[in-house]
């Protein structure tokens, strides 16, 4: 089915639901103005199903509309970095048989972010929702730093430790904090000359692999990622690039 | 959860609603309708369209004319059978293309038309149980989750739209789906023919479309390993007709009430009682459910106030339904949860009612509607509307449980739609599943008392029916707001008396066989 | 504030809500079409927080971005209707005054549709929301024609009983079956040549004044419409225009 | 509803909760910290922010020096007063800008220093009594509608921004605005100065910023006419001074944790200890209503598995702040609806929890959180467990109703991703206002087992605990499988013992009033 669009009950109906607040008292021609922003969004058949003020000066709204917008399945390019079908035994025996040598991996929550929930889910032993953490493979030496790591303490970490892969989470996101932090890490390891030898992933709720690609990241890692799959993409990529 | 209810006014409210329903039932005895005898021809087999688009049933009957339809369509089929040694079927089209004259068969003894119709009879009705047989080996492999029942619909007006939707909704965990009709399709005086992907506001009841529906669940329920319900709607000017047609489609469960076509479709109050009677005991053979319609008295007017004529209105659904021959577990006495948000303890209202049914039917699969009348174009909000309403479904313990859709004020449900409802539905019923069993309700406490104060007015409603009589009730009335004439309405024209030589097979067949036990 | 864009937490961030199906399993790929297809409606810092199988062959999206679209209130000429402050009372001295006669009114749900209880709120006695129906007006003459009204039937009514003014109400908007019903309703009333002297109005949930103007209407009326409001229109436009 | 809960059980665990905190009371009493001083400069009026923009109290500090700081910072205010006649804010400021040399004062007699002090910390004390009293009055005048009082937070970052939300709030229904700090801020050892824009997740708590936010507030109460509460947070390395400023700027609630700087900042335990000791006297004295923070256990960690780890530390946070002297009716111990969405029966858990708490804390004003860690990018699944908290809430009498987001898992909340969670709390809430008092709950059923299980692990990990000492229990992991030591972490650099003429007006005041009758 391609190229694809939204669907309400109808194949091609491009159905969408919209909600928003505009900064208005709520009147008719606050509700028309609804309908005609969606409208110039591009929209089509309109429908404001809700409109109510919420507060003094602001109004929400529910809207229908449809959108005439469609996607090209086929020119998306994402490489899947979360089905490998590899276990933890396969992983650290891929390990053995092509890196020859435990690989030493440095996991923290960068900048002022205090969120470990997510980095540990990848990191820790006990791993997350039945699959087990980076720490229980044989083949990976890891280091957990913990929270509310500077990037120039994880840069020397690094260093110092011969560290072969970067594992960084951001899970504050608010006004780019994230990118921010990203960003810093990538320059200062490029900056240390250490970036090339070191495998640096990106992970948190809002990261995907474009995003980290975009970033000059090897991979990223969004939410509900499994310890498994991000083992799977450092064994695989140590086995046949270096 | 246990009401203490007071078990000599539940009696009372019973024999009340048998006086209520004696008078009428007299009626029904010695009337038929043109939509009973339609019936009987589908049991033989009719089907199909002649000119016009006119389905061959209502073809039939024209040419058999009013007089002679007074002794029943059998007798004429049959004299035909008899004559021709054709098949029914045959016999209905042959009349209804003008290629065969009724009056030819004037002479032909009753007796013989009885005789030669005989083994068809036999044929239409082990057909039917077959229908039945099937179903419950497939429950008794492919077993479905306990209720409350999942039940969702499907709306598009196109049947084949409507198939995707429900196996999408099967996989959501939709354990029933009704396919509701097309604006006004309650009002024609015959069913459409064949697959059709034109309706408003719903898609069109055919024996093609319920056997379309019928085979992408029966396909996605082997999927599943669980058994997916189909439903449609009886009441209207058909009811019988659907009733023969969800049996041989093996659908398993029919809207149908006894008063819903007079109230809120101004269909002839004696075309309607004829036609449930008939149309109920097909129900009773086939195995399927019935729903009734109170839910609708709640959707015109206030639910605090019409909680009395709810609870009345199920005395007497269920009193209609036991003398057609139906068992009790085939009775999906319906409720909704229309009460109004802004209420405070209004749930609590809402949980006295549904608990009140419950124990006042406890045989009985109940079938709960969701929020409608109150739900707005803030989907968010009445997303929380259906979750209360889910509460009140699983703590009461409901049968059947009508997902409500967080867009029932904007358009008919879309694919996802129907997903976040179920997802809705199964999160509440998982998070709160025993919370009806850990809890008592507080002797004296608000529940307590409105129920007790529900069940009172209830009481009152039906003595003053019993006292006027049920038409003539409705006549001034006294059932939601509306005022109904006795001979008024859409299909008066379709009623007619019996003569004394008037004759349904199906009818002794499924009288005599003393349908409940039969059915049980 | 002028012009309105929607606003999220900080003026001027543009933030919507939407979400929507598409037909596919999901996948990270699946995620990336969504992000596209919101991208291409022209939105920015599209972000899916959501995206997940909801049945064999369809996923569903919840996404937040930003719109750069804005609108000038200024621009949208919405005159309300329903704000008019008159009493009812006052409803009836501004007929009796101006008018001189009683108007005769017909309300009818039309076509196929059954919804008569938005209808029966404008007309009924009892009105709605503690506004009484046109029925109570002392200058008023109301037929409530009730359900499944036929245009056909409605147009006879009206030519055969003098109609001022009808009140056309339609509730169900499927595959535009209101719109369909609207458009012939008018059409018969003008090939009657009745037309110029009736005040045509319609109602409905999905109705806006706007739509009404657009169908050939005098008015169009929606969601939470009161009695008075509608009362208030067909007194003012009978006092002024004729 | 009420559960069937042994009290020999609770008493047990309150002596338990007495012994644990016993020893580490004596090491508070002996012992002061940085930002206790500060928080005694800050009461006497220091305030602004020197070079560097470093705020004054830090800089007059330094200037002080930790030899002489043993005695208090009180003490060289006092003798600078003594010396000069000048007010103690002057002294302050004089001292962090280097105009003053505190060795100049070495030869005062502490005598004439105190003396010199007394008029103004009565009048430092009144300030806050009048804040105090303005608060009684405006409460009296502006009631609030009745609890569960709906809480929402405001965290855009940008104070001005945040007055929007919160006035938009207060108008839609919020009964209190917490403002939300930045990430980090409780990780740095001074209070930011002045009116702030740039914040991450959250908004600086800066004296000038509740000033803003109080303004707004007292604002849009007069126009809606109830009171609408200010909250931020005091726990991480500044409580006592942001106890101080709160208590200035008459903020109602307070963050305030025995123990969560430790646990989940890393912020060094005798440092935290000593803080949230005198930041709670002025909590007490104040008025300020604190906010514990139990709900962190079950953020990081399984609910059904740390249900005891929250109610042992609720004894233990009580027992802190009633040895600072603070009322049950101040003390606002926490608790949350983390309960996995995917749990059979998991609103049992959470309601025989919630009713654990409120039955065995009947005074106090219990906070209520709502879900966070199940929440996910599905809006309409979050509106429906935030709805599922809201129930309980309500149902069990909660007093501080912390209000969820659908949006929990997405951004800090938008205008109306509050608006629609105030909607749901109020919806949910009106609804089944009284179902909680309309109800029993079954002997032996579900909620009954799971609360009695909860209560015994309780007792059995307070037993544990007092056995191994609370500094050592903390090290060992106890709480929320963290472990710390007791000179590690953050702020160790800021603890001192008190020298033999160490003094804190303050704390002798507030101790001396008998502050319990005083705040009383
Ligand atoms: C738990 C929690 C907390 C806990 C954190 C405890 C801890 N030790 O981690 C506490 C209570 C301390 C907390 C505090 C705050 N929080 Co908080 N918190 C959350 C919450 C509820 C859950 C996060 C979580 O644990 N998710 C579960 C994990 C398993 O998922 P995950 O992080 O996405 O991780 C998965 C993937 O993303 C991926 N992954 C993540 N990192 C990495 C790294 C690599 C290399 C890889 C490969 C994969 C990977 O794998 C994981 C497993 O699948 C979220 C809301 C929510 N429901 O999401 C808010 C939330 C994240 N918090 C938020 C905020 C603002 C804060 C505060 C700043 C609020 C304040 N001002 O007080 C503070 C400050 C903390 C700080 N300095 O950072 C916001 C962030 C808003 C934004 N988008 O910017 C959120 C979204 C809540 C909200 N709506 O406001 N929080
Ligand atoms: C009650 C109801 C029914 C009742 C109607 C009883 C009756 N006598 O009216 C019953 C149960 C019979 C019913 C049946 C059906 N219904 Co229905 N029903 C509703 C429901 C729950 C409420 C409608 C209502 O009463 N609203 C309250 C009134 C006061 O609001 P209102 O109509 O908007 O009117 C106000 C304004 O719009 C305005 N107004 C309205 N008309 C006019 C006219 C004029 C001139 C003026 C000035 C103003 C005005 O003033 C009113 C007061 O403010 C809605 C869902 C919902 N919550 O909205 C579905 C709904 C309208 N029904 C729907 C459908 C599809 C049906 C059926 C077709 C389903 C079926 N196949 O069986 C049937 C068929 C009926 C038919 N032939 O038309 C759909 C329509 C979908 C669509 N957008 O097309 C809805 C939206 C439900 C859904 N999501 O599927 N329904
Ligand atoms: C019992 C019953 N039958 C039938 C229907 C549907 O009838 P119609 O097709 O006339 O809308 C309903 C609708 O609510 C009903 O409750
Ligand atoms: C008791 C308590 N204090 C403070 C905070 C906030 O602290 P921080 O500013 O360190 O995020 C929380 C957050 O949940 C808390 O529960």
């Amino acid at each position: 089915m391609n190229p694809v669009r939204p669907y309400g009950d109808t194949l091609g109906d491009g159905k969408v639901q919209l909600s928003f607040t505009l900064p208005l008292d709520w009147s008719e021609a606050a509700d028309e103005a609804a309908r005609q922003l969606v409208a110039k969004m591009g929209f089509t058949e309109v429908a404001v199903s809700e409109g109510r003020s919420i507060a003094s000066g602001f109004s929400f709204f529910v809207v229908y509309a449809s959108t005439p917008v469609s996607v090209d399945l086929a020119a998306i390019a994402v490489t899947s970095l979360r089905t490998h079908g590899l276990s933890m035994d396969e992983i650290d025996a891929l390990v053995r048989a092509r890196v020859g040598r435990k690989l030493r991996i440095a996991g923290a929550c960068i900048g002022t972010d205090a969120h470990t929930v997510g980095i540990d889910a990848i990191l820790n032993m006990k791993g997350y929702k039945g699959d087990y953490g980076l720490e229980r493979y044989k083949e990976f030496v890891v280091f957990n730093l913990g929270s509310q790591v500077s990037v120039e303490d994880l840069a020397r970490f690094a260093k110092e430790n011969a560290i072969d892969a970067i594992l960084a989470s951001q899970v504050v996101t608010q006004k780019g904090s994230d990118i921010q932090n990203f960003t810093a890490l990538s320059e200062l390891l490029e900056a240390d000359g250490i970036r090339d030898r070191t495998l640096l992933i990106a992970g948190g709720p809002r990261m995907t692999n474009l995003l980290a690609s975009e970033l000059g990241y090897d991979a990223g890692f969004g939410r509900g990622t499994l310890p498994s799959e991000v083992a799977a993409f450092i064994a695989q990529r140590f086995s046949e690039h270096r | 959860m246990e009401l203490r209810i007071d078990r000599a006014i539940v009696a009372e409210a019973r024999r009340l609603a048998q006086a209520i329903v004696e008078p009428v039932s007299a009626f029904i005895a010695t009337h038929s309708t043109h939509s009973v005898e339609r019936a009987v021809l589908r049991l033989f087999g009719a089907d199909g369209v002649g000119s016009d688009e006119a389905p061959v049933p209502n073809l039939a009957l024209e040419r058999i004319g009013s007089v002679r339809l007074a002794s029943g369509v059998a007798r004429w089929i049959g004299a035909g059978v008899a004559e021709t040694g054709g098949a029914p079927s045959d016999m209905a089209r042959a009349l209804a293309e003008g290629r065969l004259d009724v009056a030819s068969f004037d002479n032909v003894p009753e007796r013989a038309a009885r005789a030669a119709l005989a083994p068809h009879v036999a044929l239409a009705l082990g057909r039917i149980a077959a229908r039945r047989e099937e179903r419950r080996e497939r429950l008794a492999r492919l077993p479905q989750s306990p209720p409350p029942l999942l039940y969702v619909i499907v709306a598009s007006g196109n049947i084949y739209e409507d198939r995707t939707a429900a196996v999408a909704a099967a996989e959501a965990g939709a354990q029933i789906v009704a396919v509701i009709r097309s604006t006004g399709q309650s009002l024609i005086d015959f069913v459409p023919f064949g697959a059709t992907t034109e309706g408003f506001g719903g898609t069109y009841a055919t024996q093609e479309n319920f056997r379309i529906m019928r085979a992408a669940l029966d396909d996605v329920s082997e999927r599943l390993g669980r058994y997916v319900m189909l439903t449609n709607y009886a009441s209207g000017l058909c009811m019988p007709e659907i009733a023969a047609m969800a049996a041989l489609e093996r659908l398993d469960m029919l809207l149908n009430d006894s008063m819903y076509g007079v109230l809120f479709r101004d269909i002839n109050m004696k075309r309607t009682f004829v036609d449930q009677h008939f149309s109920r005991m097909l129900n009773g053979f086939s195995g399927i459910i019935i729903n009734t319609g109170e839910d609708n008295y709640l959707t015109t007017a206030d639910a605090v106030e019409q909680a009395p004529a709810v609870l009345a209105s199920q005395f007497i659904n269920e009193e209609f339904a036991l003398r057609a021959g139906m068992p009790q577990a085939q009775i999906g006495l319906g409720d909704a949860y229309e009460i109004d948000p802004d209420l405070e303890d209004g749930f609590l209202f809402a949980l006295a009612q549904a608990q009140l049914a419950r124990q006042i039917f406890a045989a009985a699969p109940l079938k709960y509607m969701p929020p409608t009348k109150h739900m707005t174009g803030d989907i968010f909000k009445g997303h929380l509307i259906d979750a209360m309403f889910n509460l009140t479904s699983v703590m009461t313990g409901q049968t059947i449980h009508l997902c409500g859709m967080l867009t029932e004020a904007i358009h008919t449900p879309f694919l996802a739609d129907r997903a976040l409802s179920l997802e809705n539905a199964r999160y509440v019923m998982r998070t709160a599943r025993h919370l009806g069993d850990d809890i008592e309700l507080k002797p004296g406490g608000i529940v307590e008392r409105r129920a007790e104060r529900v069940l009172r007015e209830a009481l009152a409603l039906l003595r003053r029916v019993a006292e006027m009589g049920l038409m003539e009730s409705i006549a001034a009335g006294t059932f939601a707001d509306v005022k109904r004439a006795p001979d008024g309405g859409r299909g008066f024209e379709g009623v007619f008396a019996r003569a004394a030589d008037y004759w349904n097979p199906f009818e002794d067949a499924l009288a005599s066989a003393g349908l409940s036990s039969v059915a049980g």
